[in-house]
């Protein structure tokens, strides 16, 4: 069980460019999005820290950028991790797919494309999960739905 | 004698079936549209053809028990005149039973009983 | 020209022979569509599609203040009503760094495992009735009835109670609200060797369901199946032991674990747990401390800004809440981890090449309820 | 002559003013003896179809299970398929996705056939009106609906309750001179 320096360490150690978010419930890294299958790759072979579960991946909009967070647990060691990646190009968000690491990332990939739009590279099947093609990106925050949405 | 019972037998059962169809489709109010006569497949469109190559062993099984079937519908008549010839009417069906338990234990080592 | 027609209407040995498992079937317990590719009886490949009770719950959340999200929460793993409104509770006061009184908590973990227990109940109930055994049904459910008095005598309603609030509870228990508790003890204990006589010794469901749809510790931990599905291919991925919340770190009590990972393990896994959660409700009844039951809460409820997680094991696995918060009254975002989500995908992996009567079979074992899957 | 279902007489019930209609045109003396016998026997074997979508669908097997028996109303068993079924009782939240799904099997459904929109989502889409993009406000936007249930979810007895305003509806309508009580939409 690493606690938070520890782990913050061996994230720097991986990619220096890595920048720890200080004052949060659990460790918090925000990587580079080219890093990102390599560093995920690294942390679930590593014997120290042995990422193997990716509890959930979801997206946040920030209004100016698209935020991907990730978050691991080690089935051994028991800690938790939350790996987060901007996106800037709000235009054609694009991000590297973990579904070769982890099998239940294409599905959380598919509702992240779902819902918020985000294409992933080289992902197995990228379809929706939820909705018609033609429909919008409902969970960003500039979705506008006259017809169907009724404000309260 | 028998006959006319057999005749009265099979007219009751031919009112009882048929009023019972004839009376429900004067009655029952009918109402068509397109979807009705599709498929039923869960709520959604079935796609692709429904004729497929089924596997053979479906086939063999169904050939199988059509054989023991049509053996048992021997028994019957055999029951009924077993007391009159005696002995000779039970070493027949020995006879018989034992040809056909041989056919059913080569259909059993060739295989043909292994469900797919 | 005869040919081309024969060969299209004739689908050949290579064609794929694809059946819908469609929205409206009993086996799928809801509204979950399996396409399934068939040679014969025997599953090529099983594509889940879901959508079809997506409600969009975590846009509605994003637009109503916390106490209102827990009556959203509890629709949507309906059988654990209770420990999803914990779950958001929980993140909340976490967030807003509250003490909620003793007494609240031992509450609410006695709530979460009557939930456990009645949900366990309606999944044997419908397990045995998709292997054919209609007893199972009403057996079952006349059990889990007792469970709704419970509820009904306390909150007014049986199943959706909404009762669990940011900051404690709604209002009080009802006065016999133990004695009632150790009435169904003592009655179910009696009741539930009965679930195994009826169902487990029987010697067609075991053929039924031993040695089917095998699952690997690892492919559950890569597929994230957590809950009794995953406890059952010997993952220990309880919450309730790994971050002990409420009250579960003044309880006794073991993680039950299956090594072979077939439905009958699982099933023996949820078996199990309800003897084990009686235990608890044992542990808990008696020493209710007495207080007030809420703590000191504001009116209206803003998350300072950030982000908070905090994971609850429900009936059915791993639900993890993931509040980001902007300051203001309503969630910015709001992220349901939610158990069945990821159970379900497994079920490709742990299905094909096994018969179609064992898909049945299989997705009973995984216990799914599938608003929890679309939210 | 009031219409009595299960020893509850007529004033018993809180009439509504469709079945108000229903009670002046259906009691009087034009309702052949074949129109009784009709409805006698199909208002007692309503065969519901197995549709639930969410949480209501839990109070409907409740309602079926031991204790809140649905069968001693006629509701003996619940058919797989739409072919066999008289009663589509939609016990949950319709989704645009599934909304196509919900009109076929209605259409696939033999005649005469008929509707429960049992609880709050059924009717008016309930806890999900405001702020979703995907749920039909309301089961009757798709099929016809013959009995609404209020509540979120409803209990098995006001389900019970239901269907025994359904068999009072059924009760009401004549074969033999159909177009006398045509549906009363």
């Amino acid at each position: 069980m690493l606690n938070r320096e520890e782990l913050s360490k061996i994230i720097l150690e991986l990619v220096p460019e890595a920048e720890i978010t200080e004052g949060t419930q659990l460790p918090e890294a925000i990587i580079p999005a080219e890093k990102l299958v390599e560093l995920t790759e690294k942390l679930k072979s590593d014997k120290r820290t042995g990422f193997n579960y990716l509890i959930s991946h979801t997206a946040v909009d920030f209004a100016t950028h698209f935020m991907a967070v990730y978050h691991f647990e080690s089935t051994e060691f028991r800690h938790i991790i939350v790996l987060k990646v901007k996106i800037t190009d709000r235009g054609n968000p694009e991000i590297d797919s973990l579904a070769g690491l982890f099998p239940t990332c294409e599905f959380f990939e598919r509702e992240v494309f779902d819902l918020f739009g985000i294409k992933y590279k080289n992902h197995p099947n990228l379809k929706r999960l939820f909705l018609e093609d033609d429909y919008g990106f409902p969970l960003r925050k500039d979705f506008r739905d006259e017809v169907n949405i009724i404000e309260r | 004698m028998e006959s006319q019972s057999l005749i009265l037998f099979f007219l009751v059962a031919l009112v009882l079936v048929g009023g019972a169809i004839v009376f429900s489709t004067l009655v029952a109010p009918k109402s068509f549209n397109l979807v009705k006569s599709e498929p039923y497949e869960c709520g959604i469109p079935s796609e692709g053809p429904a004729w497929i190559q089924f596997n053979v062993g479906y086939y063999l099984f169904a050939i199988i028990y059509l054989i023991f079937d049509v053996e048992t519908v021997f028994l019957f008549p055999w029951a009924v005149v077993m007391k009159q010839i005696g002995l000779r009417a039970f070493i027949e069906i020995i006879i018989f039973f034992t040809v056909l338990g041989l056919g059913l234990l080569y259909a059993w080592k060739k295989g043909a009983l292994k469900w797919v | 020209m005869s040919e081309e027609i024969i060969k299209d209407v004739v689908i050949g040995e290579n064609e794929d022979y694809i059946i819908n498992m469609g929205p409206q079937h009993p086996s799928t317990h809801g509204v979950l569509r399996f396409e399934v590719c068939l040679q014969g009886e025997t599953v090529k490949y099983l594509i889940p599609h879901i959508g079809y009770i997506h409600r969009g719950i975590e846009k509605m959340c994003e637009a109503i203040t916390y106490p209102q999200i827990i009556h959203l929460t509890d629709r949507m793993d309906y059988l654990s009503a209770h420990i999803n409104n914990e779950a958001v509770c929980l993140c909340v006061e976490n967030a807003l760094q509250v003490e909620v009184p003793e007494r609240v908590k031992y509450i609410r973990t006695i709530l979460a495992e009557l939930n456990r227990i009645a949900s366990h109940q309606l999944w044997w109930s419908a397990f045995g009735m998709d292997l054919g055994a209609l007893t199972t049904f009403f057996y079952g459910l006349r059990d889990r009835e007792k469970i709704l008095d419970i509820f009904e005598e306390s909150f007014g309603s049986r199943l959706l109670h909404s009762f669990i609030m940011p900051g404690g509870l709604m209002h009080d228990v009802h006065p016999n609200f133990q004695k009632r508790i150790k009435e169904f003890i003592a009655y179910f204990r009696k009741k539930l060797p009965e679930y195994d006589q009826l169902l487990t010794g029987n010697i067609i469901f075991q053929n039924r369901s031993k040695g089917i749809g095998l699952m690997s510790r690892e492919t559950a931990i890569a597929y994230g199946v957590t809950g009794p599905s995953g406890r059952g291919s010997g993952w220990s991925c309880d919450i309730r032991k790994i971050a002990p919340y409420s009250a579960y770190d003044k309880v006794q009590f073991n993680e039950m674990l299956e090594t072979d990972g077939d439905t009958f393990a699982r099933y023996k896994v949820r078996m199990r747990e309800m003897w084990e959660s009686m235990n608890i409700l044992e542990q808990l009844v008696d020493n209710i401390p007495e207080g007030d039951y809420t703590a000191k809460m504001k009116p209206i409820i803003k998350l300072p800004v950030g982000e908070y997680f905090q994971r609850v094991e429900t009936a059915r696995g791993e639900l993890a809440v993931y509040i980001v918060s902007d300051g203001n009254k309503t969630p910015y975002r709001i992220k349901f981890r939610s158990p069945n989500f990821s159970n379900l995908f497994v079920m490709n992996t742990i299905t094909s090449g096994y018969k179609i009567a064992d898909l049945v079979a299989v997705s009973g074992s995984l216990d799914l309820v599938i608003p929890d899957i679309d939210r | 002559m009031g219409v009595k279902i299960k020893s509850m007489k007529n004033e018993d019930f809180g009439d509504n003013e469709a079945l108000e209609l229903l009670n002046t045109l259906g009691d009087n003396a034009f309702m052949t003896t074949i129109d009784n016998l009709i409805n006698w026997g199909r208002s007692n074997s309503v065969w519901p179809l197995t549709f639930a979508t969410s949480c209501c669908g839990i109070e409907m097997m409740a309602a079926g299970a031991s204790r809140h028996d649905f069968a001693r109303f006629g509701i003996e068993v619940y058919r797989a398929s739409p072919r066999q079924a008289d009663v589509i009782v939609v016990a949950g939240t319709i989704v645009k996705k599934m909304a196509p799904v919900l009109k076929r099997l209605y259409d696939q459904m033999p005649d005469p056939k008929y509707v429960i929109a049992m609880g709050a989502c059924a009717i008016s889409g309930g806890p999900f009106f405001y702020n979703t993009y995907s749920v039909v406000r309301g089961v009757d936007h798709v099929i016809p609906v013959d009995v609404y249930i209020p509540g979120c979810p409803p209990r098995p007895e006001a389900l019970i309750y239901g269907v025994m305003q359904l068999q009072r509806k059924i009760k009401g309508e004549s074969f033999v001179k159909p177009d006398k009580t045509d549906k009363l939409l």
